[in-house]
């Protein structure tokens, strides 16, 4: 085969790499739409409803969406955060304490930010300078941070008395909720931040083939550090969406967060080993999730009956995902 | 706590053939609780759909609501959305849906807040609810009149909660502390389990480690209490007695047969649910309640927390869960 | 002593002198004491066998190791640089042995990694593909797409790459470790041309090979290490006859590199049926129609260039790959996975050895056994004695440095990880082994044993079938040639009546980097 | 210095790799121990209740010890199992339903097993041959899995009314409880599994280096089966241990031991990328977990104070090991 002929081959397969299998998520969210559709028609015969029900299935998605943008980070740079929910409890707790609430929206949000900030250069400076292990350092910190939390929070649920904050989730300008508004804004800054900016290109680098980004040059510990202060500033962010959306905060708060962002981030084409992330998949993954939760409500299956069926539509999404991935390549391979 | 779910259900039969017993107009009542690994949980759907079965007039639509109060406010707007005459929610935690009880009660659907309180008397129509404090205040009660009875005045006393960041453990540890106070006693070890019995095993098994002497215990829930029990078995102790929390079938047979450590339990009853359906039903259909004066359902019910000794346990048999 | 003689008479031209540096490993000095003096404007070579510490020598230069002893001068200033980026920063640019790129991203963003050009972190993408364009078209390579991901790169394209970020850097010195070992001939042509250039313009160039006609054919000057130490210097690389090369870095002389083949069979005798047969085996996209047959005893030899499918071909063959069309039998039964081919007695020494081959972690011995060791095994339980006195016996018979198998593959150098590899399939009852580029990175003592090793295993009747890059290689050892182009098997004859000229001519007729089509 | 003296030294290396870092976890638990003497003397001062303490530390961790075996088998081998938790719960509730309790003990036992090496085969199909990344197959058979226990149960607590079941907690041969013989017996059987027999090989090969292990003639797919079916079986034990501990069993049961067993692994020294791992460390791991958790019974710690410590602790641990594994090495290089 001529060189001409290899290089046009190699370019279309490269282009189609991430969005065969951003397509193949799409196909699983139109599928778990059509369900919905077929199983309860009447709901979507009104578009009012439908809308509404895109709108429901965004905003839940808001939050966990954010922090799946961070774990994308943190996880093409090579690491895990399991501490994400424990960081959003710390922070949505110490934002809602009485003292910090008699600073208002703004000290409110300030707090979140720097708790989650903070948390976050703890975890990096104990996985790059102290040479942990992410997974242990990490769940050090859940177990850690949560504690702190139920101490912060005398373990009550704090509510939260500020409007400002409460409005957040209510707020919809341009008719669009405005903490969809906020997700949309995060994934979009961090699709550029991933692959248009020198911190994201190093990112790919430090994850993919650490000691190659050293010999470049790359500051690898710093980077690390740096991935894991941006997830916990994402956390912070998270956590003040969430109060919103309580008019509360406590110490169990966004518990199991880290899971669901790490298998959104998953599914959404992100290698767990490193090195390979999109934020556009993440994206996706969080929609599936979102989307399915919203399709057991209306169709008010048991909890049990949710599990089991949850476990199978995530395994399914995958495979078809796969299938549709190789067998596309495979024909582009022809 | 049974091997075979489902038959055990707390209903109101219509034997009194009262007045609001009679069929009325048709109630939709919207129900909401969350998801029950945890047999005072499952006693609490299992009695909702039982009653709301024992009437010709009420059909209840019930929402599972997942694991954590984020999902149970989606479940709760697809169930407002679906527009039903009355809403019943035992809430993951009140605070955190109390937006979600508000909105129901703005879009003119009445709330009945089942046991975990909303703190906005706007968010629900009526409450009725357990009392966790007062739970904590009859087992520290108790345990002070049996030891002082025994004449001891030093006891060494171990708590085993169940689910510690829970706001209703704290409110439980506060009555329990309470009511020791008053005998000038005081909790020695806390060790908090999850309201399973496995955590429950390893929880007793620390305490008892702990404290290798001991004269009372008091564990929240009878369901983490069987493993409670099997710890206590399985250290070979029987230097003090223990009471229980909620009210479990096992519980008040074992209570009865007087046959280990366990000596009593104060009832946290999930009967409170069928209850519950009942005043939906009346709110629904705009009645007030037979022996009271007023014309409407009143606003809050508290449910009172009994104890369940060795003398009293026939009479609480059916009421075990 | 001729070190230090040479750089008082040339001492303004020294760019880079290093004495006496040490550096220890736990367990190893690997390097004890070395000399070295680099002039600007030269290509100064560094010869010596595998694990004399060449790699460790340029790593204490870029910065990645720091040296336990002795004194490092750049441009006259002493010297000690702490990270990557300090050398970087002092003008020192360094190819590395091993591949040292990032997969997920593209050639361009390879090329500048770790010196992005930005605006307020903003990669700019644009400045850095021209520029890229533009270095690559310097490399000869006008034809590989700046924003192409390097993971879909040939192995000789990945070293372009690797090639390409060095001249991104102004450096005054340019260290390439091996940086022909994964290059076919036409493109090793293509790098002198290019170091020509470099050193025109006064950049220093060393430079790391085991092939001793490359140095002879562009280096100026040649020091050799043995065991961490500067053995001789300032040894001028094109007269420097090849006894003394080979005995400063052997302590003895090579006389023969390719064992003798045996006499011919007499005429008539019964030719034995072959154990592998080969028919029509195709994959798309890679090779096409290819056909063979491998007699016991007998040396087959695949001569092509780098991306002529030849890797493909025998992974295939090996049941690792599964082709499209065609069949592989050995002894009549068909291969249908890597399974029953290492059942049947297959054994294959793929061509990667860090991610094909080594378990790096583990122990020298285990790696060596990791085909055979259920075959040492009783009842399921392994026989480590057994093992690492098998591995050791092959350890010697590779020249295995150091000779201990008990330490991590990791520990060991590029050549002797090489040896490992091959080693593997010399336990066992292998009775067909599949040699992909068997001799990459191996210098040339611990290659004529391995050579030797090869002829004695066919003597021994097993079969071989041979990949490999060095034309020479292919004609010394092999007993019958196949030539691959492009996918296809072009050519087949006795080696006897093959020369270097013809198989390269063969072989050239398009070369998939160049682009030009057949 | 000579090639002879080198080999010496550097077998002596080799030798102290892993003993060096169990000799740190054994520090770290001296370390606790002799902080549990120093706070409660008037305890540890009764040798009868020190030996029970011994015991009750070692009966808490043998349930867990059994999974964390099987987690450092499957750790080694390149994978993760995040359903462990939950194939405990299936296989326990299950084995304690009124239809299998009438099969009496026996069938008991059997039952758990087999629905622990059917779960894990299951997992072991998605990962090998759906070619599914292990974190998203485990996860998704984690929601499954508690769903059908959910469903099973009837969300109602199982008692188990069998006393052979229930003995099994509290027979103690030889003055030694036979749930720790039975650690005893899975982790002695795990240490050969791993460092003597082909099957250890092949899961280091396979977890080191899939590609070359494939190339070597091993199948990977097949091996990698077996590992999640041996992780499945070592559920059903554990779940037959829990259940005659708690002398019932329900959907809930065993929460979080996936985290508990990765962590007890990894702090033991397994690394969490495959390749390499010691079943002595995943023990020691466990052991740490089991008697922190006795220090803070014994000296009354509350909730909150726990948990704060337990992740400083966890960290610290870690530093520790590794402070020792460098500062030693650094020592045998000189
Ligand atoms: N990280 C390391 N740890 C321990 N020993 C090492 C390490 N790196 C290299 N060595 C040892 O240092 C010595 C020199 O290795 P080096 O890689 O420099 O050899 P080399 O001359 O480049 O060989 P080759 O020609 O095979 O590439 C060898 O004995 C090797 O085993
Ligand atoms: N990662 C890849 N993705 C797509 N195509 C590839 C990839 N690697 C190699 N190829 C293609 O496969 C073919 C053969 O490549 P390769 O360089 O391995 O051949 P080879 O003859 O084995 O060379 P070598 O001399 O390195 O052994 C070429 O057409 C090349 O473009
Ligand atoms: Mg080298
Ligand atoms: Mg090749």
């Amino acid at each position: 085969m001529t060189a001409e002929a290899v290089r046009a081959r190699q370019r279309r397969w490269n282009l189609d790499d991430n969005a065969v299998r951003n397509l193949g998520l799409v196909g699983v969210l139109v599928v778990l739409v059509v369900i919905g559709v077929v199983t309860r028609p009447e709901l979507y015969a009104d578009p009012t409803w439908v809308r509404n029900n895109v709108l429901t299935i965004l905003q839940q998605a808001s939050a966990i969406g954010v922090v799946t943008v961070g774990m994308t980070f943190v996880i093409v740079g090579g690491g895990i955060d399991l501490s994400v929910g424990a960081i959003i409890a710390l922070a949505g707790v110490w934002s809602t304490t009485l003292a910090t609430q008699s600073y208002g929206a703004l000290g409110m949000i300030f707090t979140a930010l720097v708790v989650g900030l903070a948390v976050g250069v703890v975890n990096g400076v104990l996985i790059s300078y102290g040479r942990l292990v992410p997974f242990i350092a990490t769940l050090a910190m859940l177990v850690s941070a949560r504690g702190l939390a139920a101490q912060i929070s005398g373990k009550q649920t704090q509510v939260s008395t500020n409007d400002t904050i409460n409005n957040l989730a209510t707020t919809r300008p341009l008719g669009i909720p405005l903490l969809v508004w906020l997700l949309a804004v995060v994934v979009a800054a961090g699709w550029v931040l991933l692959n248009r900016t020198t911190f994201g290109r190093r990112t790919v680098a430090v994850g993919g083939n650490p000691e190659a980004a050293r010999l470049a040059g790359i500051n690898v510990k710093r980077h690390t550090l740096m991935l894991y202060a941006l997830m916990g500033l994402c956390c912070g962010l998270a956590a003040i969406m969430l109060t919103s959306q309580a008019t509360s905060a406590q110490a169990a708060m966004a518990n199991l967060y880290e899971l669901d962002a790490i298998a959104a981030a998953i599914i959404g084409g992100t290698l767990l080993s490193g090195g390979r992330g999109t934020i556009v998949g993440a994206l996706f993954g969080v929609l599936v999730f979102s989307t399915i939760t919203n399709l057991f409500a209306i169709n008010n299956l048991s909890t049990e009956v949710q599990n089991m069926v949850k476990g199978g539509i995530i395994v399914a999404a995958v495979l078809i995902q796969q299938f549709r991935y190789r067998s596309l390549t495979q024909l582009l391979k022809r | 706590t049974s091997n075979d779910p489902g038959t055990s259900a707390q209903v109101k039969t219509n034997e009194s053939g009262d007045a609001n017993a009679a069929p009325g107009q048709k109630v939709v009542i919207g129900f909401s609780a969350p998801a029950a690994d945890h047999g005072w949980i499952a006693a609490i759907t299992n009695n909702a759909k039982a009653q709301a079965a024992a009437y010709s007039d009420v059909e209840l639509k019930s929402v599972a609501a997942g694991n954590d109060a984020a999902a149970q406010r989606a479940a709760v707007a697809t169930l407002i959305s679906q527009k039903p005459t009355v809403i019943v929610m035992l809430p993951h935690d009140g605070k955190e849906l109390d937006a979600a009880g508000l909105e129901a009660m703005k879009a003119g659907i009445p709330v009945i807040n089942l046991d975990r309180a909303f703190p906005s008397r706007a968010a629900y129509r009526l409450q009725i609810k357990g009392d966790n404090f007062g739970m904590g205040l009859a087992a520290g009660a108790y345990i002070g009149e049996q030891l002082k009875s025994k004449g001891i005045s030093n006891p060494i006393i171990g708590e085993i909660p169940g689910i510690d960041s829970l706001e209703l453990t704290q409110e439980r540890s506060q009555g329990f502390n309470t009511a020791l106070a008053t005998y000038g006693f005081k909790v020695a070890n806390r060790r908090p389990a999850e309201f399973t019995a496995d955590s429950g095993q390893a929880a007793a098994t620390a305490l008892l480690q702990a404290l290798p002497k001991m004269d009372a215990v008091w564990n929240h829930d009878d369901d983490q209490g069987i493993g409670v029990l099997a710890a206590i078995k399985q250290a070979n102790r029987s230097d003090f007695f223990m009471v229980g929390g909620a009210g479990s079938k096992a519980a008040i047979d074992l209570i009865k047969a007087d046959s280990s450590v366990l000596k009593a339990t104060v009832t946290y009853s999930p009967s409170m649910a069928s209850s519950a359906v009942s005043l939906a039903r009346l709110i629904g259909q705009g009645k007030g309640m037979n022996d009271l004066v007023e014309l409407q359902v009143p606003k809050e019910i508290t449910l009172s927390s009994e104890t369940i000794t060795k003398e009293n346990a026939d009479r609480y048999a059916a009421l075990g869960f | 002593m001729s070190a230090g003689t040479e750089s008082r008479r040339a001492g303004a031209d020294t760019v880079l002198r290093l004495t006496d540096v040490v550096k220890t490993f736990p367990g190893v000095r690997a390097l004890d004491g070395v000399q070295l003096a680099v002039r600007a404007g030269e290509v100064h070579c560094l010869l010596g066998q595998n694990g004399a510490g060449k790699s460790t020598l340029i790593k204490v230069l870029a910065g990645v190791h720091h040296a336990d002893g002795g004194e490092i001068s750049w441009l006259g200033d002493p010297f000690a640089p702490a990270t990557p980026q300090a050398a970087m920063r002092a003008g020192i640019a360094t190819i590395y042995q091993e591949l040292d790129l990032v997969d997920d991203l593209s050639v361009a963003e390879n090329a500048f990694l770790g010196h992005e050009r930005s605006r307020f972190g903003f990669t700019r993408r644009r400045a850095i593909a021209t520029s890229t364009r533009e270095i690559l078209a310097r490399l000869g390579h006008p034809e590989i797409p700046p924003h192409r991901l390097v993971k879909a790169l040939p192995a000789a394209g990945k070293q372009i790459v690797s090639m390409a970020r060095a001249l991104s850097h102004d450096a005054r010195l340019i260290v390439m470790d091996e940086p022909s070992a994964v290059l076919a001939h036409d493109e090793v042509e293509n790098l002198f041309r290019i170091i020509r250039d470099l050193t025109a313009n006064g950049i220093a160039v060393i430079y790391i090979s085991h092939r001793l006609a490359e140095i002879r054919e562009i280096g100026d000057r040649v020091t050799v290490l043995k065991d961490g130490r500067t053995t001789a210097a300032d040894l001028p690389a094109r007269t420097t006859p090849t006894r003394e090369l080979v005995g400063s870095m052997t302590g003895r002389s090579i006389e023969y590199l390719f064992p003798a083949r045996p006499a011919e069979p007499a005429a008539g005798a019964p030719v034995a049926d072959p154990v592998l047969v080969v028919q029509g085996l195709t994959r798309h996209g890679e090779f096409v129609d290819a056909s063979l047959a491998v007699a016991p005893g007998e040396i087959v030899g695949i001569a092509g260039l780098v991306g002529s499918g030849r890797s493909e071909l025998l992974e295939t063959i090996f049941g690792a790959r599964r082709p499209d069309a065609g069949t592989v039998t050995m002894d009549g039964h068909r291969i249908t996975g890597v399974g029953s081919a290492v059942r049947r007695g297959m054994g294959m020494a793929p061509e990667e050895r860090k991610s094909q081959a080594l378990l790096l972690d583990e122990p020298v011995y285990k790696n060596m056994t990791l085909a055979s060791f259920a075959g040492f095994a009783h009842g399921g339980f392994t026989a480590a004695r057994d093992e690492r006195a098998a591995a050791l016996r092959t350890a010697d018979l590779l020249e295995l440095r150091p000779r201990d198998v008990d330490r991590p593959a990791r520990t060991l150098s590029g050549g002797n990880q090489q040896k490992v590899v091959v080693g593997r399939w010399l336990l066992g009852g292998t009775r067909l082994l599949l040699l992909d580029e068997p001799t990459r990175g191996v210098d040339v003592g611990a290659r004529a044993e391995l050579y030797q090793v090869i002829r004695g295993l066919a003597e021994d009747g097993v079969a071989v079938l041979l990949v490999s890059s060095e034309v020479p290689e292919v004609l010394g050892l092999a007993d019958r040639v196949l030539v691959m182009r492009e996918g296809r098997l072009v050519h087949e004859a006795p080696a006897d009546e093959l020369d270097e000229d013809t198989v390269l001519d063969l072989v050239m007729a398009g070369s998939l980097l160049e682009g030009e089509p057949a």
